[in-house]
C-alpha cells in the first residue's frame, strides 16, 4: 500500500480502521474559531476524538483553550482506536498559524485556517470539493476572501470585502447556493478573529446572526465571549 | 461549449495559462486579450483570480489529477496556490518564502506527487513572473532545490508552450549560467 | 505501558498533557512509511528509532507514551 | 551482483516495446549475452542496452540522447553501471559511489538533467538492490540520488519487476541526528 | 577543449591519440588526481559538463571518424568492465612495483589471449580502420608493450597482439600522443602514473 492512501480519507467506509489522527498546531493569540464549528459538524458524521495539548513553545494558556475540544466520548469506547477520527490540537508558536499535519512521512504541513477547513471540509459529507465545479469554486473564492482579504488583508481589504458581503447578502441567505456551506464557516470565523463582527452593515449583520443560531457555531460563539 | 478566459498580456497569469495548456485536450478553453483576467461561468458567476480559475479548470478535468489524487493532496494543492498568491507575491517575504520552498523541494520532484499539479503551475507561475526570483537566478545565488525544480519544469511541454507566449525575460536572465 | 524517550540535541520538546498513542497507531504510521510489519509484532530498534521521528515530525514532541501493546507482544506488561 | 540481469535486460525489451529476445549469462562473471534477430551475438550489459534502444522506433532516440554530447554521457554512465555500479560490493565502495552520484545529482533531475535517458535505466537496475539496504536515515543522506530513483520508479513502465522502494518525503532527520 | 590529466596517466592517451587522429585541438592541463571529484582524465565539454570516462572521451572525440558499430561498444566495455579490474592490479604490482605475482599474471593471460584470438590476420580489431575499439584497447596495453626492446617472454608469444600494437605504434597519432603524455619518456612515465593512480 503506498503512503498518500492514508490520506484518501472521505467518506465514512474509509474512515475505519486505526483512528486517522489530524494534528492540528495552533497559536492560543489566535484561535481558528472555523476549526470548532467543523469540529462539531464531524461529530455528527463520525465517532471523534477530540484531545488537546499545550506545546513547551508556549506558556499560560487561557484554561478555556485548553478545553476547547468536547470528546462527544460515548461510554462505550474507551480506546483511542474505538474511533474513527481524531482531532488533535496542540496550542503552539507557529507562524504562520494554524498548521496541518496528517502524514509525517509523505505531506508538506498545510499551511493557514483556509487550508486546514478546506481538509476538514473535504471529510465531511458530502465533501464540498465534490459539489459541482462552480460551487466548489465558489466556495473556495470566498475561502481564499476570507484568508486573504479578512484575515491577512489591510484595513482597506477588509471594507471592500465586507462590501461584497453586503451586496451578495442581499440577494442570497448564504454566501454559496441555499445552505450553510464552508465559506460561511471561514469568513464568520475570519470577521470575528479581526473583530470586525459587531459593526458589519445590515445584510451582513442578518447573515451572522443566522450562523449564529446554528447549533454547530455554538462552541466556537463561546469561545469570542470568553 | 468552450469556456473562454480572459488575460491582460501585460501580466500574463502564468498559472493559469499553464492549466489551459495542459488541460487543452479535455477542456476546451478560448484564451482572448481583455483588461482584466478572468473567467465567466454564466451570468452570476466570473472568477478572477488565479487560484479560482486554476480550481475550477482543474475541476472541470477530474481524471488529470491537476488537484491531486486524494483529499490530502488536495488540500496540499490550496496550500501552495495560496503560498503562491500570497509569501511568495510579498517581497519583503520573498527570502524566506524561497529557502522554505528549497527545503520542501530537496527531497521532491514535484511538489506534490509524482507529476505536476496545479501547485506547480501556480508557485512556478508566480516565480517565472517575479523580478527578484529572475535576478537571483541569472546569477547562480538561487537557492539549489529551487533552481532544479524550476529548470525542470521549464523543459516540460505545457510550460515551453507558454513561454513562448509571454513576455521576455529581462535579457540578462536569458542567457544560461552553468558552473 | 512503555515510556518513549528520544534523544534530542536541541532543546526538548514535549506536550501538556503528554501524547499518548497507541499500538495500533504506532503500526499504522510505520506502515505507512513503508516499514513491512504486523499487527502483533514487537517494534524493533530500527523500527522504534523510525517511529521517534515519524512521531517528531508529526507532534513535534521528543516524548511520548506508548499504549495498549498486544498481548502477544508484551505479556508482561499486563 | 549481475544476479538478476535476464530480467533486467526482459524489462528493458518490454520498456522498449520490442520482441522477446534470448538473453544468457557468459563466465563467472554472468556477462549477458543476448542473440539478436540475425543470429549476431552481443556481449555486456551496456552494448546489450544500447542495442535494444537503438532497436526501438517509438522509444529509443529519445533514449539515447539527440547530440554527440549527449550519447558520449550515456554511454559514459552505461560504461559506470558496469565498471562502478556493479563493482561495489564491500559498504565503503557503496557509500564513495552514493556520496559520488547525490552530487551529481543535486541539479538533476535525470541523469542527462531534464529527460529520461537510457542511463536512468540502466542506473537505476543496478542500484535496486543498494537502495532496498538503505536505511531510511541513509536516504535522507544521499537524498538526491533518493528523489533521482524515486522519481525513475514512478516513471510509467519503469519499475516491472522490481519492489517499489518507499522514500519518505519529508527529512526526518536534523544534522544533529546520529 | 581541455582535458584535465595527472602525469603518465596511460588513459589520457585515449583522449589524445582520438584528438590527434581528427586534428581536434585540445588543451591538456596537468591536475593532481587528488584535487579532483572524478578519475582523471577528465574532458571539459564545450557546453561546461565533462566526461570522466576516458574511454568515452576517446569515442566522443573520435566523432564520425568512429565506427558506430556495436562490435566496438563490445570491445570498450570489455576493457572497462573485464581487462581493466585484472589489468591494472598487475600493472601496479608486476610491473609499477616489479615484483613477481604469477596470479594476477593469470588472471591476465585468458583476457590476453581473448584479444589475441580476435586479432589474427586482422590488422584492426574492428573492420578495417582505427576505431575507438583499437585506441582504447592499446591505450590500456602500453604499458605492457610500449617497450618493444623488453617485451616479456610470457607477452610475445600472443603475436596477433604484438603485430597489432607495434603496427598502430608506427602511426603519427599514437606516435605524437605517445611523445605528449610521457612527455619523452616512454612507458617508464606511467610507471609512476599507475602506482599512484591504480592505488587510490
Amino acid at each position: 500500500a503506498s503512503g498518500t492512501a492514508a490520506g484518501a480519507t472521505c467518506g465514512q467506509a474509509q474512515l475505519e480502521g486505526p483512528v486517522r489522527d489530524i494534528v492540528i498546531n495552533t497559536n492560543p493569540s489566535s484561535p481558528p474559531l472555523s476549526l470548532f464549528i467543523l469540529y462539531e459538524l464531524l461529530k455528527q458524521q463520525f465517532r471523534c476524538f477530540g484531545s488537546v495539548h499545550v506545546h513547551s513553545s508556549v506558556e499560560n494558556v487561557p484554561e478555556g483553550l485548553c478545553k476547547c475540544l468536547g470528546n462527544g466520548i460515548r461510554s462505550d469506547l474507551r480506546n483511542r482506536t474505538d474511533f474513527q477520527l481524531a482531532i488533535t490540537l496542540i496550542w503552539k508558536d507557529v507562524k504562520p498559524s494554524p498548521q496541518m499535519m496528517m502524514s509525517a512521512a509523505y505531506q508538506t504541513p498545510i499551511h493557514g485556517e483556509s487550508n486546514v477547513a478546506r481538509y476538514l471540509g473535504r471529510i465531511l459529507q458530502p465533501s464540498y470539493d465534490s459539489l459541482d465545479p462552480v460551487t466548489a469554486t465558489e466556495i473556495d473564492t470566498w475561502v481564499d476572501m476570507a484568508s486573504t482579504q479578512v484575515l491577512l488583508g489591510n484595513n482597506k481589504e477588509r471594507a471592500a470585502s465586507l462590501r461584497s458581503l453586503n451586496s451578495r447578502l442581499g440577494k442570497h441567505d448564504w454566501l454559496v447556493g441555499s445552505g450553510l456551506t464552508l465559506a460561511d464557516i471561514v469568513m464568520w470565523s475570519a470577521l470575528h478573529q479581526t473583530g470586525q463582527a459587531a459593526g458589519v452593515p445590515a445584510n451582513v449583520k442578518r447573515w451572522m446572526v443566522a450562523c449564529n443560531g446554528q447549533p454547530a457555531f455554538q462552541s466556537a460563539l463561546k469561545l469570542t465571549q470568553s | 461549449m468552450a469556456a473562454t478566459v480572459s488575460i491582460n498580456p501585460a501580466t500574463p497569469p502564468i498559472g493559469v495559462l499553464l492549466a489551459v495548456e495542459h488541460l487543452k485536450d479535455s477542456v476546451p478553453v478560448q484564451v482572448q486579450e481583455g483588461k482584466n483576467t478572468g473567467l465567466k461561468v454564466n451570468g452570476d458567476v466570473t472568477f478572477t483570480t488565479v487560484p479560482s480559475i486554476c480550481r475550477y479548470l482543474a475541476r472541470l478535468a477530474p481524471g488529470k489529477q491537476l488537484y491531486g489524487s486524494n483529499s490530502l493532496e488536495a488540500t496540499e494543492v490550496d496550500h501552495w496556490l495560496e503560498f503562491s498568491a500570497g509569501r511568495l507575491g510579498c517581497p519583503a517575504d520573498f527570502g524566506d518564502a524561497v529557502q522554505y520552498l528549497n527545503q520542501v523541494l530537496g527531497p521532491r520532484t514535484f511538489l506534490i506527487g509524482h507529476a505536476a499539479t496545479l501547485a506547480d503551475f501556480a508557485v512556478w507561475g508566480a516565480l517565472r513572473s517575479n523580478n527578484l526570483w529572475l535576478n537571483q537566478l541569472d546569477r547562480g545565488k538561487a537557492p539549489p532545490h529551487v533552481t532544479r525544480w524550476f529548470r525542470f519544469l521549464e523543459e516540460q511541454p505545457e510550460f515551453k508552450a507558454v513561454a513562448m507566449a509571454l513576455p521576455a525575460k529581462p535579457e540578462s536572465s536569458r542567457s544560461e549560467t552553468r558552473k | 505501558n512503555t515510556i518513549q524517550k528520544q534523544f534530542p540535541s536541541e532543546p526538548f520538546r514535549f506536550l501538556e498533557p503528554s501524547l499518548r498513542l497507541e499500538f495500533p497507531e504506532a503500526v499504522a504510521m510505520l506502515r505507512e512509511a513503508g516499514v513491512e510489519i504486523g499487527d502483533e509484532d514487537d517494534l524493533s530498534t530500527p523500527d522504534e528509532k523510525l517511529l521517534g521521528k515519524l512521531v517528531k515530525a508529526k507532534y513535534d514532541t521528543d516524548f511520548f507514551i506508548l499504549d495498549k501493546f498486544p498481548l502477544a507482544v508484551r505479556p508482561f506488561y499486563t | 551482483m549481475a544476479v538478476g540481469v535476464e530480467e533486467e535486460v526482459k524489462s528493458l525489451v518490454n520498456f522498449l516495446g520490442l520482441p522477446a529476445y534470448k538473453v544468457t549469462t557468459h563466465g563467472d562473471l554472468k556477462v549477458p549475452q543476448l542473440q539478436t534477430s540475425n543470429g549476431r551475438t552481443l556481449m555486456g550489459l551496456a552494448t546489450i542496452s544500447k542495442f535494444l534502444a537503438k532497436s526501438s522506433a517509438s522509444n529509443g532516440a529519445k533514449l539515447l540522447g539527440t547530440s554527440p554530447e549527449e550519447h558520449a554521457e550515456i554511454a559514459q554512465w552505461l560504461e559506470y553501471r558496469v565498471t562502478v555500479v556493479d563493482r561495489s560490493v564491500e559498504k565503503k565502495d557503496v557509500q564513495a559511489m552514493l556520496k559520488e552520484l547525490n552530487s551529481y545529482l543535486l541539479d538533476k533531475v535525470y541523469f542527462l538533467g531534464f529527460h529520461l535517458s537510457l542511463a536512468d535505466l540502466v542506473i537505476y537496475h543496478g542500484l535496486h538492490p543498494v537502495m532496498c539496504q538503505l536505511n531510511f536515515y541513509e536516504k535522507q543522506q544521499y537524498q538526491n540520488v533518493s528523489r533521482w530513483f524515486d522519481q525513475v520508479q514512478h516513471y510509467p513502465g519503469v519499475q516491472q519487476h522490481l519492489p517499489k522502494v518507499v522514500f519518505v518525503r519529508n527529512s526526518l532527520y536534523t544534522s544533529f541526528d546520529h | 577543449m581541455k582535458l584535465l590529466t595527472d602525469s603518465g596517466n596511460q588513459h589520457a592517451l585515449k583522449a589524445v591519440i582520438a584528438a590527434n587522429i581528427t586534428g581536434t585541438e585540445l588543451q591538456i592541463e596537468e591536475v593532481d588526481q587528488a584535487s579532483c571529484s572524478g578519475q582523471l582524465p577528465i574532458l571539459e565539454l564545450p557546453s561546461g559538463k565533462a566526461l570522466f570516462s576516458a574511454n568515452l572521451t576517446c569515442r566522443y572525440l573520435l566523432g564520425n571518424k568512429d565506427a558506430d558499430d556495436f562490435q566496438v561498444d563490445e570491445w570498450l566495455e570489455w576493457e572497462s568492465s573485464q581487462l581493466q579490474p585484472f589489468l591494472a592490479p598487475y600493472l601496479v604490482t608486476c610491473i609499477g612495483q616489479g615484483k613477481k605475482d604469477s596470479a594476477l599474471l593469470a588472471a591476465v593471460v585468458p583476457l590476453l589471449e581473448h584479444l589475441d584470438k580476435a586479432l589474427k590476420d586482422r590488422q584492426y580489431i574492428v573492420g578495417s580502420s582505427v576505431t575507438s575499439a583499437d585506441v582504447v584497447v592499446w591505450s590500456a596495453l602500453f604499458p605492457l608493450y610500449g617497450d618493444s626492446s623488453k617485451l616479456a617472454d610470457e607477452l610475445t608469444r600472443y603475436s596477433g597482439i604484438v603485430d597489432w600494437f607495434q603496427n598502430l605504434s608506427t602511426h603519427e597519432a599514437f606516435k605524437s600522443a605517445i611523445a605528449t603524455v610521457t612527455k619523452g619518456k616512454g612507458v617508464s612515465a606511467c610507471k609512476a602514473g599507475s602506482t599512484s593512480s591504480e592505488l587510490s
